[in-house]
C-alpha cells in the first residue's frame, strides 16, 4: 500500500484544515456568529494569489501571495464585519439570523467572483475557474539552495506558512497583553468592556486576522492542488465546520486536533478501508459526517452550549 | 426592545411588501409580453425578426468550468447563424438568452421554465445528465424542444422532444474497447469519478472490454466535489501495484482530472502502466504542464473522442474559436453543432413555434447537417448517430504543450497514425 | 402565446413546495427551538420514498419485471409513461399510499433523532442533523437500487392522464396548495395553542421549561414527528412533480434556502414563512426573467441573480434584524382577558 | 428540630463527584414541612448542587433523596427535572429565567402540567383547549391581582423590574399544586427596600398556600429576618445547622466565611 503519499495529503490537509479551522472557531467565539461565508476567506486567498500570478507573469513569489492574501482576506472579513455583522450585532439578533446574512454575503462574494473569472479570462486567457498549479519562486530558489528540491514544494509551503502562523498565534493568545485582551473579549465582551478593554477595535481586528488567516489555506492550497475552482473554499469549509463542532466551537487546541484527525480520516483511513476491505472512496462524505455525528452524539461537546439535565434511562445512585 | 414599534413597522412592511410584489409581477408579466412578442410574433414587414434561443448551462457551481468554455461557442454559432441569414437575406436575427443553473438539476428546471415562459421553444442545455432527466418531464408535457450537448446516459434514451448531440457511450466506450485489446491491453484498473457521466463510460467499458476478452482488475470510483484527491489517486497506486495490471482506465474532468493527474504523476507505480481515458478533460488548459505532459508520454495516455477524423470543418471551428478567445474543450463542437441545428431546424420552419414542426424539422436538418463533430443525424432515441472517433493525447510540440490527435477508430477499424516517443 | 399562466403555475408550485418546508422548518426550528440544519434530509427523503413508490410499486403492480426495467434505465421510464397514461386510478392510488407512507416513515425518522438532538443540545443539533442529511445522500449514490448517481426518473405526475398539461398542471396546483393550505393551518393552530405556547418557552429556555415540567424530550420528538413527516410530504410532491430524483438535487443548499426564507419572512410567524418563500423564489424567477436586459455588461447577466438575491437577503436582515413578519402574541389570550375585565378582584 | 413537625423532604447521606472533585459528601438535611429554611455557605461550598440533586439536574453519586407524597415517603433521587416538578418543587434560578419572548401572562400559562392543548391532536382543535385556557386565565390573573399586578400581564420580562421578574418566576410556580420552593439566591442584586418586599411576599405566600421554602443566599443578615432554620454547607459537607440566632454566633462559620 502506497503509505507515503496518503501520509503527506493528510500532512497537507491538516495545515490547510487548522489554518481555516481555528480562524472559523476564534469567530464563532468572539461575536457568536455561524459565518457561512467563512470558505469565501479560503477562495478569495487562493484567487489573490491566482491573478497575481497572471498579473506577474506566471511568476510569483511565496511572499508576495501571502501578505497580498492576507491583506484582501482580511479587509473582506473586515468590511463584512463592518457592514454586516457589526450592525446586526448592536441589534441583538439570534445567531440564526447571523447565518442566514452570511449566506447572503457568501452568495454575493462568490458570484463576484464567478464574474471577476469571467472578466479575466478573456482579458488573459487562462481558464480561471479551473486553474492549475502555482510555483512559488521563492522556495524553488530556496530548496535549490538547500538541495532539497526532490521534497515536493507544497510540503514546504504548507509547513512554512502553518508553523509560523501557529507560533504567531500561540504567542499573540498566550503571551502578548494584546492576545490577552482579544481572549478576554472572545469570552464575555461585556465584562471585556466593563474592564476597559477597547472591544470594538479588537473585535474589528479579531476580523481581520480571521480573514487574514483563512485566505492562507488559499495560498498554499494553489501549490498543493493540481486545479483551483471558487467552489474549493466551499469543500474545504465543511471539514472546517466539523472539526469547529467537535471543538465546542470554542476550543481552539481541539478544533486543531480536530482538523488533524478529520485530515488523517479523509485521506489515510479511507485509504486503508479502500485498499484492504474494498470500501469505495465514494463514501468519504458519509464517513466524516457519521465520524462527527458519533463524536457529537457520544461525547457532547461542553462549552458553547451543553445538552439537557435529561435521562433516557432512568438512573439511579449506588447504594 | 420596542414591540409597538415593531408591529406598526410590520404593516407598514407588509404594505410595502405587496407594492414590492405587485411591482414584481408587473415587471414580470411586461417582461414576459415584451420578450414573447419580439421571439414569437410577426414584426412589421422589413423590421427584423429577433429569434431567441435558450439556453441554461452550468457557469457556476460543480462543471463551471467547462461550462463557461461553451459560452463563446454559443456566441461564435449564433454569430455564424446570423452571418448565414444574412447572406440569405432573411431578416431573421438569432439571440441566445443565456441562463446559468448552477450545477444543479433544481436550477436547471428552473431555467427551463422561465425560458419557456420568455416564448422560447428550443433550449440548448443542460450540461449534465441529471439536469436533463430533471428537465425531461416539463419537456415532455410542454413539447419544449431541449438539446443537451454533452449528456450520454443512455437512460434518456427515449423518443422525446430532448435531443443530445453526444453521441451515446455505448458505442464510444466499445471503440475504446476495441483499441484496448487491439493495443494488446489485457487487464485493466478503472478509476474514474462518481458522476453519471464517467459511470456510464465505466460501465459500459467494462461491458464491452470483457467481451473482448479483456478484464477489468478492480473498478474504483471516487465521489464528485471534493476538494482534492490525493488520497484516492494513493489507493489507485496501491491496487496497481498489487494487481499489475496493462493500463488505468480513466475518466474525469478538468478540475479533478488535473488533480489526479498530478498527484498520478509523483507515483512511479502509475508512471508504469498505459493510461486510457475518454474526452473529459480533452482541452482543459490547466492539464497542460511540464509535470503532467511528462507523465502522459510516459505512460503513452489515449484518449477516444466523438469527433470523426478528417473533418476540416473540426479544424475550421477550431481555428474561429481561437478569434472568440476560447479553446475546444469537453462537448464544445456539441454545442455548436446543437446551436447550429436548432438555428437551422427555425429557418427552415420559416421561425415557426409550433413543436411538432419544429421538432421533424430538427431531425430533418440534422440528416443533412455536418458540423465540427460530425454527421448531426439523430437515431429514433433523438441521440446522434455517429460511429467514428479520435484518439488523442499530449505532448510537447513545437515549444508548446499541447492536445494531439494521433489516429482513430471508425467502425472498429483502428487507425493510429502518429507514434510518440 | 404569452405564457404568464405557465409561468404562475410552474412558480406556485415551486412555491407551494418550499412554503411547506419553510413553514415546517418554522415550527421545529422558529418555535420548536431544533435547529434543523438537515432539512434537506427530511426533504429527500420524503422525495426517495415516493419515487421509489410511484416507480418500483407501480411497476410490479402492472406486471413489469422490475429487475429488467427498474426506474434508472430507458425500458423502466418508458414503461412508467405507459402506465401512468393508461392506469389513472392506479397512479392516483399509489400517489396517495405514497404520501401517506412517506408522511409516517420520514416523521419516524425525524422522531428517532430527537435522541441525538436532546443529547448534544442546543447549539449542536443544527451540525448533527447536517451531518445526517450528508449520510443519506452518500447513501443514495452509493445504493444501487434507488438509481445511485443516475437517480430514478420517470416518476408518474399523478394528474398526467389528463391529456391536457395545463389542466394536469393546474390538478397538481391545487393538490399541492390544499396541502400547503392544510399545513398552514395546522401551523398556525399549533403556533397559537397552549402547545406553541409551551414549544416557545422551549425554545427560549429548555432547561427552565424542563425544571416547570415540562417532558421536553417528549415534546420536542412529537412536534419533531409531524414537522419531519410534512418535509416527507412536501419531498414527494416535488418527486413527483420534478419526476426523477438524483443526489444531487438534495443538498445542503436547499436547507439554506429554506433558512434564508424563514429569517427574512420573520422567525415563529407562519405569515412569515410564507412570505420568505414568497418574495425568495419569486425574485430568482424574475430575476432570470429579466437577465436578458442586462445583455451589454461584460459578463454573463446571469451571474447578478445570485448577488442581487445575496444583497436582498443582507440588506433586508440589516434593515430588519426579526424579518418582514415576526410573530405577534396570540390575539386569543388578549381576548380572553378582555372578557374576564371586570371580574377579577 | 422540632418533633412534632412533619418533614417534607430530606436528604440521607448524599456525595455527588463530578471526575476526581468532590462537589458534596454525605449530606443529609431535613426540610420540615411549612418551614422556611436557609442554606447558606461560602461560594463553591456545593449549595446548588445539592438543588441540583433534589431537582433531578445530576443523579447524586450516593446516598437518597426522599420526598413525602400524601403521607408516604418516596424516592426522588435520579427522577427527570420535569417529573420532579410534577410533585411539587418549584425551583427558581440565580439569575430570574423567565421566557424572554413569552409576556408575563404567557409567562405564567406555561406553567401548569397537563394541559389540554399541549397534545398535538388538540392543540389543532381549538375548542377542545379553550375552556381550559380560560379558567387558567383567570386563575393567572387572579394571581397577579393579589400583588397588583395586573398592569403587568401583557409586558415582555425585558420591560420589567428587577422584583417583578422574580415576582413572576415565583408566581409561575403557583399555577400548578406546588408544595416545596427552591429559590436560589432570590435577593442577589436587589436593593434593601425592595429585597425586604421579597421577602414579605415569601412569607404571604408560604402562609396563604401552606408552601415550605429551602433559600440559597448570601446576604445572610436579611435571609436570617426570616427563615426558621438554617443549614451551613461548607467544601460539600453540612458543617453546621440550627436556628438563625445560633447559627449567627457560630464561630466556626464566621471563620468559613471570613478566614480562610
Amino acid at each position: 500500500m502506497e503509505i507515503y503519499r496518503v501520509i503527506l495529503c493528510s500532512y497537507v490537509f491538516s495545515w490547510i484544515y487548522i489554518l481555516s479551522g481555528l480562524p472559523l472557531t476564534l469567530s464563532y467565539r468572539t461575536t457568536k456568529v455561524f459565518n457561512f461565508a467563512h470558505p469565501v476567506f479560503i477562495t478569495y486567498g487562493a484567487y489573490v494569489a491566482i491573478i497575481a500570478n497572471e498579473v506577474l507573469g506566471k511568476r510569483i513569489n511565496l511572499v508576495t501571495a501571502v501578505l497580498l492574501a492576507f491583506v484582501v482576506g482580511g479587509l473582506v472579513s473586515l468590511i463584512t464585519h463592518l457592514l454586516v455583522f457589526r450592525p446586526l450585532s448592536y441589534q441583538r439578533v439570534s445567531s440564526n439570523t447571523y447565518m442566514v446574512a452570511s449566506m447572503g454575503l457568501w452568495f454575493i462574494y462568490q458570484y463576484i467572483l464567478y464574474i471577476a473569472c469571467q472578466i479575466l479570462t478573456r482579458k488573459y486567457g487562462a481558464n480561471f475557474l479551473s486553474y492549475p498549479t502555482i510555483e512559488y519562486e521563492d522556495v524553488k530558489l530556496v530548496q535549490d539552495a538547500l538541495r532539497i528540491g526532490n521534497i515536493p514544494q507544497y510540503i514546504i509551503t504548507a509547513s512554512l506558512i502553518g508553523v509560523t502562523i501557529s507560533i504567531a498565534l500561540y504567542i499573540l493568545f498566550n503571551k502578548t497583553v494584546l492576545g490577552i485582551a482579544l481572549r478576554g473579549t472572545a469570552d464575555n465582551v461585556t465584562l471585556a468592556a466593563v474592564s476597559g478593554i477597547p472591544t470594538d477595535r479588537l473585535i474589528n481586528l479579531t476580523w481581520f486576522l480571521v480573514g487574514g488567516i483563512t485566505a492562507l489555506s488559499g495560498v498554499i492550497w494553489v501549490n498543493f492542488s493540481g486545479s483551483t475552482t471558487p467552489d474549493v473554499g466551499l469543500n474545504i469549509v465543511v471539514d472546517n465546520f466539523a472539526a469547529a463542532f467537535i471543538g465546542g466551537l470554542y476550543s481552539l487546541p481541539i478544533t486543531a486536533v480536530a482538523s488533524i484527525v478529520l485530515a488523517l480520516i479523509e485521506n489515510t483511513l479511507l485509504a486503508v478501508l479502500n485498499y484492504y476491505f474494498g470500501v469505495q472512496p465514494t463514501i468519504r462524505l458519509a464517513i466524516v459526517f457519521g465520524i462527527v455525528f458519533a463524536i457529537l452524539v457520544a461525547r457532547p461537546p461542553a462549552g458553547a452550549a451543553g445538552g439537557l439535565p435529561y435521562r433516557f434511562i432512568k438512573r439511579v445512585s449506588k447504594k | 426592545m420596542n414591540k409597538g414599534a415593531s408591529i406598526t413597522s410590520g404593516k407598514k412592511l407588509l404594505a410595502f411588501v405587496v407594492i414590492a410584489l405587485v411591482i414584481g409581477l408587473a415587471i414580470g408579466y411586461g417582461v414576459g409580453y415584451y420578450t414573447t412578442t419580439l421571439s414569437i410574433s410577426q414584426a412589421p414587414a422589413g423590421a427584423e425578426r429577433v429569434y431567441t434561443l435558450g439556453v441554461t448551462f452550468a457557469l457556476s457551481g460543480a462543471v463551471s468550468s467547462v461550462c463557461v468554455q461553451w459560452t463563446p461557442v454559443v456566441t461564435m454559432a449564433i454569430d455564424d447563424l446570423n452571418n448565414l441569414t444574412k447572406s440569405m437575406g432573411l431578416n431573421i436575427v438569432f439571440k441566445p438568452y443565456i441562463l446559468d443553473d448552477a450545477s444543479t438539476p433544481d436550477g436547471a428546471l428552473k431555467n427551463v421554465q422561465t425560458l419557456y415562459a420568455t416564448g422560447v421553444r428550443i433550449v440548448i442545455g443542460p450540461a449534465l445528465s441529471s439536469q436533463v432527466k430533471a428537465v425531461k418531464a416539463f419537456s415532455d408535457a410542454n413539447k419544449l424542444i431541449i438539446i443537451a450537448p454533452c449528456s450520454n446516459s443512455p437512460a434518456i434514451a427515449i423518443p422525446d422532444y430532448i435531443f443530445r448531440t453526444q453521441p451515446s457511450a455505448l458505442r464510444e466506450s466499445k471503440a475504446l474497447a476495441t483499441y484496448a485489446v487491439h493495443e494488446g491491453i489485457r487487464s485493466v484498473v478503472s478509476f474514474h469519478i462518481n458522476d453519471e457521466f464517467c459511470n456510464v463510460f465505466a460501465q459500459y467499458f467494462k461491458k464491452y472490454f470483457e467481451e473482448s476478452g479483456g478484464s477489468v482488475l478492480y473498478d474504483m470510483a471516487y465521489q464528485a466535489g471534493q476538494a482534492d484527491y490525493g488520497s484516492d489517486v494513493a489507493s489507485l497506486a496501491s491496487w496497481v501495484a498489487k494487481l499489475r495490471p496493462n493500463a488505468v482506465f480513466y475518466c474525469g474532468y478538468d478540475t479533478d482530472g488535473a488533480n489526479v493527474l498530478n498527484h498520478a504523476a509523483d507515483e512511479p507505480v502509475l508512471r508504469g502502466v498505459r493510461w486510457l481515458t475518454v474526452e473529459g478533460f480533452y482541452g482543459a488548459s490547466e492539464i497542460l504542464t511540464q509535470k503532467i505532459v511528462d507523465f502522459a508520454r510516459a505512460t503513452n495516455i489515449i484518449g477516444i473522442r466523438p469527433v470523426p477524423i478528417a473533418n476540416p470543418l473540426y479544424d475550421e471551428f477550431v481555428e474561429k474559436l481561437k478569434k472568440y478567445g476560447a479553446t475546444p474543450t469537453l462537448c464544445s463542437e456539441n454545442v455548436y453543432d446543437a446551436v447550429m441545428i436548432a438555428g437551422l431546424a427555425v429557418l427552415r420552419t420559416g421561425g415557426s413555434s409550433d413543436p411538432e414542426v419544429l421538432r421533424r424539422a430538427l431531425i430533418e436538418v440534422a440528416k443533412t447537417y455536418y458540423g465540427p463533430g460530425g454527421w448531426g443525424l439523430f437515431d429514433e432515441n433523438g441521440d446522434r448517430l455517429q460511429a467514428s472517433f479520435r484518439l488523442w493525447t499530449m505532448a510537447f510540440i513545437n515549444g508548446t504543450y499541447q492536445y494531439i490527435d494521433i489516429g482513430y477508430i471508425a467502425d472498429s477499424n483502428i487507425v493510429v497514425e502518429k507514434v510518440l516517443g | 402565446m404569452i405564457d404568464v399562466i405557465g409561468f404562475l403555475i410552474n412558480w406556485l408550485i415551486y412555491f407551494a413546495i418550499y412554503s411547506m418546508l419553510a413553514i415546517t422548518l418554522n415550527l421545529e426550528s422558529g418555535i420548536g427551538g431544533i435547529t434543523n440544519f438537515g432539512k434537506v434530509a427530511f426533504f429527500g427523503l420524503g422525495a426517495y420514498i415516493g419515487a421509489l413508490m410511484n416507480t418500483y410499486m407501480l411497476l410490479a403492480i402492472s406486471g413489469v419485471d422490475v429487475s429488467k426495467a427498474p426506474p434508472y434505465t430507458a425500458e423502466g421510464v418508458i414503461a412508467l409513461t405507459r402506465i401512468s397514461i393508461s392506469n389513472p386510478a392506479l397512479v392516483l392510488g399509489i400517489f396517495i399510499l405514497s404520501i401517506l407512507v412517506s408522511f409516517t416513515v420520514t416523521g419516524i425518522f425525524g422522531y428517532l433523532l430527537t435522541y441525538p438532538i436532546i443529547r448534544v443540545g442546543a447549539g449542536f443539533v443544527g451540525f448533527t442533523l447536517l451531518s445526517i442529511g450528508e449520510v443519506l445522500r452518500a447513501i443514495y449514490i452509493n445504493t444501487e437500487f434507488v438509481g445511485g448517481t443516475y437517480g430514478m426518473l420517470g416518476i408518474p405526475q399523478p394528474f398526467m392522464w389528463i391529456n391536457n398539461t395545463l389542466l394536469s398542471n393546474i390538478c397538481y396546483l391545487l393538490l399541492s396548495i390544499s396541502i400547503l393550505a392544510l399545513i398552514y393551518i395546522i401551523s398556525h393552530r399549533i403556533l397559537y395553542s397552549p402547545l406553541g405556547r409551551t414549544l416557545r418557552s422551549i425554545r427560549d429556555d429548555d432547561i427552565v421549561a424542563l425544571c416547570l415540567g415540562k417532558d421536553v424530550p417528549k415534546i420536542k420528538s412529537k412536534i419533531f414527528f409531524l414537522t419531519s413527516g410534512l418535509s416527507g410530504v412536501a419531498g414527494t410532491l416535488y418527486a413527483s412533480y420534478v419526476s426523477s430524483v438524483n443526489p444531487q438535487m438534495f443538498v445542503m443548499l436547499v436547507t439554506f434556502n429554506v433558512w434564508a426564507m424563514i429569517i427574512i419572512g420573520g422567525s415563529e410567524s407562519p405569515v412569515g414563512a410564507v412570505v420568505g418563500a414568497l418574495i425568495l423564489t419569486l425574485v430568482e424567477r424574475l430575476l432570470s426573467l429579466t437577465a436578458s436586459f442586462y445583455e451589454y455588461l461584460p459578463f454573463t447577466s446571469d451571474y447578478l441573480r445570485p448577488v442581487i438575491i445575496g444583497l436582498i437577503m443582507t440588506i433586508v436582515l440589516v434593515k430588519y434584524p426579526r424579518g418582514l413578519f415576526p410573530m405577534k402574541p396570540p390575539k386569543i389570550t388578549k381576548s380572553i382577558v378582555k372578557d374576564l375585565e371586570g371580574k377579577i378582584s | 428540630m422540632n418533633g412534632e413537625i412533619q418533614p417534607i423532604l430530606n436528604t440521607r447521606n448524599v456525595s455527588k463527584y463530578f471526575g476526581g472533585v468532590r462537589a458534596l459528601e454525605k449530606v443529609s438535611i431535613i426540610i420540615p414541612e411549612g418551614g422556611i429554611i436557609g442554606l447558606i455557605g461560602p461560594n463553591g461550598s456545593g449549595k446548588t448542587t445539592l438543588f441540583n440533586i433534589i431537582t433531578g439536574f445530576h443523579v447524586p453519586s450516593e446516598g437518597e433523596v426522599f420526598y413525602k407524597l400524601n403521607s408516604k415517603f418516596i424516592r426522588i433521587d435520579g427522577l427527570n427535572p420535569h417529573e420532579v416538578f410534577r410533585l411539587g418543587i418549584v425551583r427558581t434560578f440565580q439569575i430570574p429565567r423567565l421566557f424572554p419572548s413569552l409576556t408575563v401572562i404567557e409567562n405564567l400559562l406555561v406553567t401548569p402540567i397537563g394541559q389540554k392543548g399541549e397534545s398535538i391532536l388538540n392543540a389543532i382543535r381549538w375548542r377542545s383547549w379553550l375552556e381550559e385556557e380560560k379558567s387558567l386565565i383567570k386563575k393567572a390573573l387572579s394571581l397577579l391581582a393579589k400583588f397588583n399586578k395586573l398592569d403587568i400581564a401583557f409586558k415582555y420580562p425585558a420591560e420589567l423590574s428587577v422584583a417583578d421578574i422574580k415576582l413572576v418566576e415565583t408566581l409561575r410556580g403557583l399555577m400548578n399544586p406546588a408544595r416545596l420552593y427552591l429559590l436560589d439566591e432570590p435577593l442577589a442584586g436587589l436593593d434593601l427596600l425592595t429585597a425586604r418586599t421579597l421577602l414579605k411576599f415569601i412569607k404571604e405566600i408560604r402562609d396563604t398556600y401552606k408552601l415550605t421554602f429551602i433559600i440559597i443566599e448570601h446576604r445572610i443578615d436579611l435571609l436570617m429576618e426570616i427563615v426558621e432554620y438554617v443549614y451551613v454547607l461548607h467544601n460539600g459537607r453540612v458543617l453546621a445547622s440550627g436556628k438563625p440566632e445560633e447559627i449567627i454566633q457560630n464561630p466556626d462559620i464566621i471563620k468559613a466565611y471570613v478566614g480562610e
